[in-house]
């Protein structure tokens, strides 16, 4: 394992100390690892706490900033945060119009989220949580965990961020939230596995010539192995299994997300996001707007993911409101 | 032997020794089968638990688990880091603590069983699953069981601790046929057969180390 | 060699169909492998002009747009783009104030930078060329090609741009550019080596506990091999190797690019740029402006580059002044 | 044998088939030393140059010449792009062409020989590399040399392009112990003692081609 690290136990707070350093329009507190912005809103606001596992950068703390997040948690790599970092971004970036979680779907996050929320409503705050699980890999039945929560988060993040930015009441926010992720379906492929500082290895052995199909972004596992194909196939089963698991009909507009998943040069992003675009148009979706980098990483694994949003003028609207955080500005 | 505030700190150090010296078998069946951070989520959660004790003195055994259990929520996140959480505040909040009752009657080992079993019931409340999903609780259901029924039959707290701990490793190791039903390993679906469990594996860790604390 | 691409010999056709497909905003012209923006300026502006080879994204396509590049001519993989593109780019985008060319200092860039400033002179255009030569691992003497062009392209394009904005004349932006070259100062630290596709194969071996100290961005080898050292060390280095070459004093200000060179995580970007903030705080430098992400990449090579270009209020004004492009954006 | 149209393309023939058979050792040649693309470059310059002559014909063989330097430059990039593109251009405007001059009097060896050294000069006015530095200059000097030499002598083409071929390819031989001094090489320093120049030993391949196809 070569990673740019001091020692495995100090990145959470090395990469704080990064971001601190280089953002000055933030505030990190360090000990409660905790992200805000440095200017508090004027008036009342909903506020939108979003965090999850580090590891995933620029998801969260990339996020925050006006038009976005008010605060992000982020906790070790691939683990959920505490709910002490939720209660301390809340106890900072309330003001008075209560706060709403976004959680991505993983038994760790919720249950820290719920303990959160608990510890946060006996502070006397109104709190509404707001569940991502967008990814079609996983069947989301009494047999699972449910769905797992990847790129929508990203474009729940802004939707909710921007609406809240205009004053929008708690439950109103909180109902967007929902409805963007309902509207949302994600799926991954990996040509390389993650490797974690503390693991010190790959997540998982891939062989030279295979890809996993369906992976999650800590290396969970997807549906199957099988072998590399051209950018073009790959890009088409992607859609296609999208596609079949979403109610898109032909005419209908999305916004795509074309996602890398941390060691894929954005060349091969563009590449892949051609043959996304061409496959989107030969199935008779029309892309209304795009995105394609590095948004919901995973450490150092290869390949990405597809996000589908069905859009509609509101969600439009919200999605080129202006926004100004690290890894996402609009004027 | 008494479940009283030494035993209570030693079970805890002994779980960190154990977390410390297995961090990395841990980390190895979540990677098969999860994330790979088990073994550090614990290893983390249980040296600030040893760290947190160091404030506490004098404090009755059911306060110092209830300190562990919160310090294992604040500091281990993951799903481990609040069903253990929430696991060792029940048993902390359900053992008989002398300096609240009559400080001559320390927990027998019918009062620990019975402290073991809200842990238990704090798990299945927090994370909903059944015994033959493969987490945490089809090792700690078969612990709980054989501590009962030892202590129900007159045993010694080693005695019960020791039956415990044979059932929470019988318990870790027959979650290998199983297929994961809750937790990230769920999404593996039947790849995640053949593979033991780490949350019942370190359950077992657990129980093992308070055999080990009431035998010495 | 896995890579999401569908044939080693399509790899910028391709790229380039999926930047015209996420990119409304601007123009790409495949056959000429030419990208502008889609709305041309109003009157007059001196236009900029980058270009070189692909694998380093989002330079340059990436900085196309208002405040920064007019056009950008991406050549094959490590490979510096021909005349031809140089020529249809400066004929498009040209508005009557002449066109600067900002080309890295590669053999291969110079010399097809120079044929096409040749042809556009015989068509009559108003042609100057801004060399940027800011590693310091290489020593620029006769007895190399010269230092080679890396991170401070990100300013000599920022600042041109923005200048050329407000309808300066090509002389005073041209002047501006090699000002901006003077004052910065890079060096690279990779971890792996690239895989072009062409090869098929990583550039170099670097057994797994090694690291390249002075790597250029093709994978060029760089000063020596060391063993991988703790992030702090490895930052303490490279603040150290440019400010010895650096005619900066203590007090002085800075702008510091932290670049990821393709497949780092920004998690551990953000510890680089921690510990480099550190180190500069220690020699007694102040960083008045920040960028940490992948910007000059060298595909899928792991590992950062730092570069620091002397600020003064001039150049952080050009820095701050607004961008609207896919991988830089201020509003 | 003269140098006309179709001697002219049958080497560019010859060229583009040596270039694509040799295509991974140029690469490989130049990923030691260099960025690893010097193989694709030709590859595709020659491939591009070959699709540019079908919509030639009639011309002489300067025109051809002239056409796959023109093509070169406009499809090879790199350093290699301008230099072989600006060298083929002036072989081909310095080659008497049958469609301007008499036709009755074709090139001969030695107007061949200035053609290929204006190559050479061309060459040397765009990259400034002088003998030594470990480029393309390395094996083109030589084979220019020895070509004249031959052609001085009396030699036939065939004859003197065999001479060329030989001294070519002993200069790329020559460019390993060199320490290069430009283009990417030369940021290596003395680690670029050791390895064969790929550029060096492309130019041998055009002037094995050369005598290959005057052979035959
Ligand atoms: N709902 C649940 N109930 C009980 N135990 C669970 C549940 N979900 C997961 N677990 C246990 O948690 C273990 C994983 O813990 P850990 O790796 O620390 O957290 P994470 O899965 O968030 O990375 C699993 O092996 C499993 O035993
Ligand atoms: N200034 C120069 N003069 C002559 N030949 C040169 C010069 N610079 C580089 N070369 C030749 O170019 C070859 C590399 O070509 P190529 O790999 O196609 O281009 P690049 O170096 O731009 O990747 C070198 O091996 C060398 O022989
Ligand atoms: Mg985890
Ligand atoms: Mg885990
Ligand atoms: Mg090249
Ligand atoms: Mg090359």
């Amino acid at each position: 394992m070569k990673k740019l690290i001091n020692t495995p136990e100090s990145v959470l707070e090395d990469a704080l100390a990064g971001v601190a350093a280089a953002h000055p329009e933030l505030t990190v507190d360090i000990p409660n690892r905790v992200i805000t912005r440095a200017a508090r809103p004027a008036g009342p606001k909903v506020a939108v706490i979003s965090g999850g596992g580090s590891g995933h950068e620029p998801l969260h703390g990339g996020f925050v900033g006006p038009g976005m997040l008010d605060a992000a948690c982020p906790g070790e790599v691939f683990t959920s945060p505490v709910p002490d970092q939720m209660l301390a971004a809340a106890k900072a970036v309330e003001s008075g119009a209560g706060v709403v979680f976004i959680v991505k779907n993983y038994t760790g996050d919720v249950m820290n989220f719920e303990l959160a929320a608990e510890l946060a409503a006996e502070e006397g705050l109104a709190v509404r949580t707001v569940l991502v699980d967008d990814d079609v890999a996983v069947e989301d039945s009494t047999w699972t965990a449910g769905r797992r929560g990847t790129g929508a988060t990203v474009l729940v993040e802004k939707a909710t961020g921007a609406l809240a930015e205009r004053g929008a009441p708690l439950d109103e926010v909180a109902a967007l939230g929902e409805r963007v992720n309902a509207a949302s379906r994600s799926f991954a492929i990996a040509l390389t596995a993650a490797t974690t500082p503390a693991a010190g290895k790959p997540g998982f052995d891939l062989p030279e010539d295979e890809i996993e199909v369906g992976v999650g972004i800590h290396g969970e596992p997807g549906r199957r192995r099988e072998k590399l194909r051209p950018a073009r196939a790959l890009a088409a089963e992607v859609v296609d299994t999208i596609l079949a698991d979403h109610h898109l009909a032909p005419g209908d507009e999305v916004i795509a997300l074309l996602n890398g998943l941390g060691a894929t040069p954005l060349l091969e992003l563009y590449i892949a996001y051609g043959e996304v675009a061409a496959r989107l148009a030969e199935r008779g979706i029309t892309v209304a707007r795009s995105l394609v980098g590095n948004y919901v990483t995973s450490l150092d694994m290869a390949g990405f993911s597809l996000t589908l949003t069905k859009a509609d003028p509101q969600l439009l609207e919200l999605w080129d409101a202006p926004v100004d955080t690290p890894a996402l500005k609009r004027a | 032997m008494d479940f009283d505030t030494p035993l209570a700190e030693a079970w805890v150090r002994a779980i960190a020794a154990a977390v410390e010296k297995e961090q990395g078998r841990l980390t190895e069946l979540d990677s098969a089968i999860g994330d790979g951070d088990h073994g550090s989520n614990l290893r983390r959660g249980f040296s600030a638990a040893l760290a947190a004790l160091d404030g506490l003195r004098p404090a009755g055994p059911g306060a110092v688990l209830t300190k562990v259990g919160s310090t294992l929520i604040s500091k281990v996140g993951g799903a481990s880091g609040p069903l253990y959480g929430k696991a060792f505040r029940a048993i902390g909040a359900a053992l008989p603590d002398p300096a609240l009752a009559d400080p001559t009657d320390p927990a027998g080992p019918a009062a620990v069983a019975e402290a073991l079993a809200a842990g238990l019931d704090a798990v299945r409340t927090l994370g909903k699953a059944v015994p033959g999903d493969k987490t945490i609780v089809d090792a700690y259901t078969p612990a709980v069981a054989a501590f009962r029924a030892a202590a129900g039959a007159g045993a010694t707290l080693p005695e019960a601790a020791a039956a415990a701990a044979e059932a929470a490793d019988q318990g870790a190791r027959d979650t290998v046929p199983l297929q994961a039903r809750k937790g990230r390993a769920s999404y593996l679906g039947e790849r995640s057969i053949g593979h033991q469990d780490p949350g019942a594996t370190s359950t077992a860790l657990l129980f093992r180390a308070l055999a080990d604390v009431t035998a010495s």
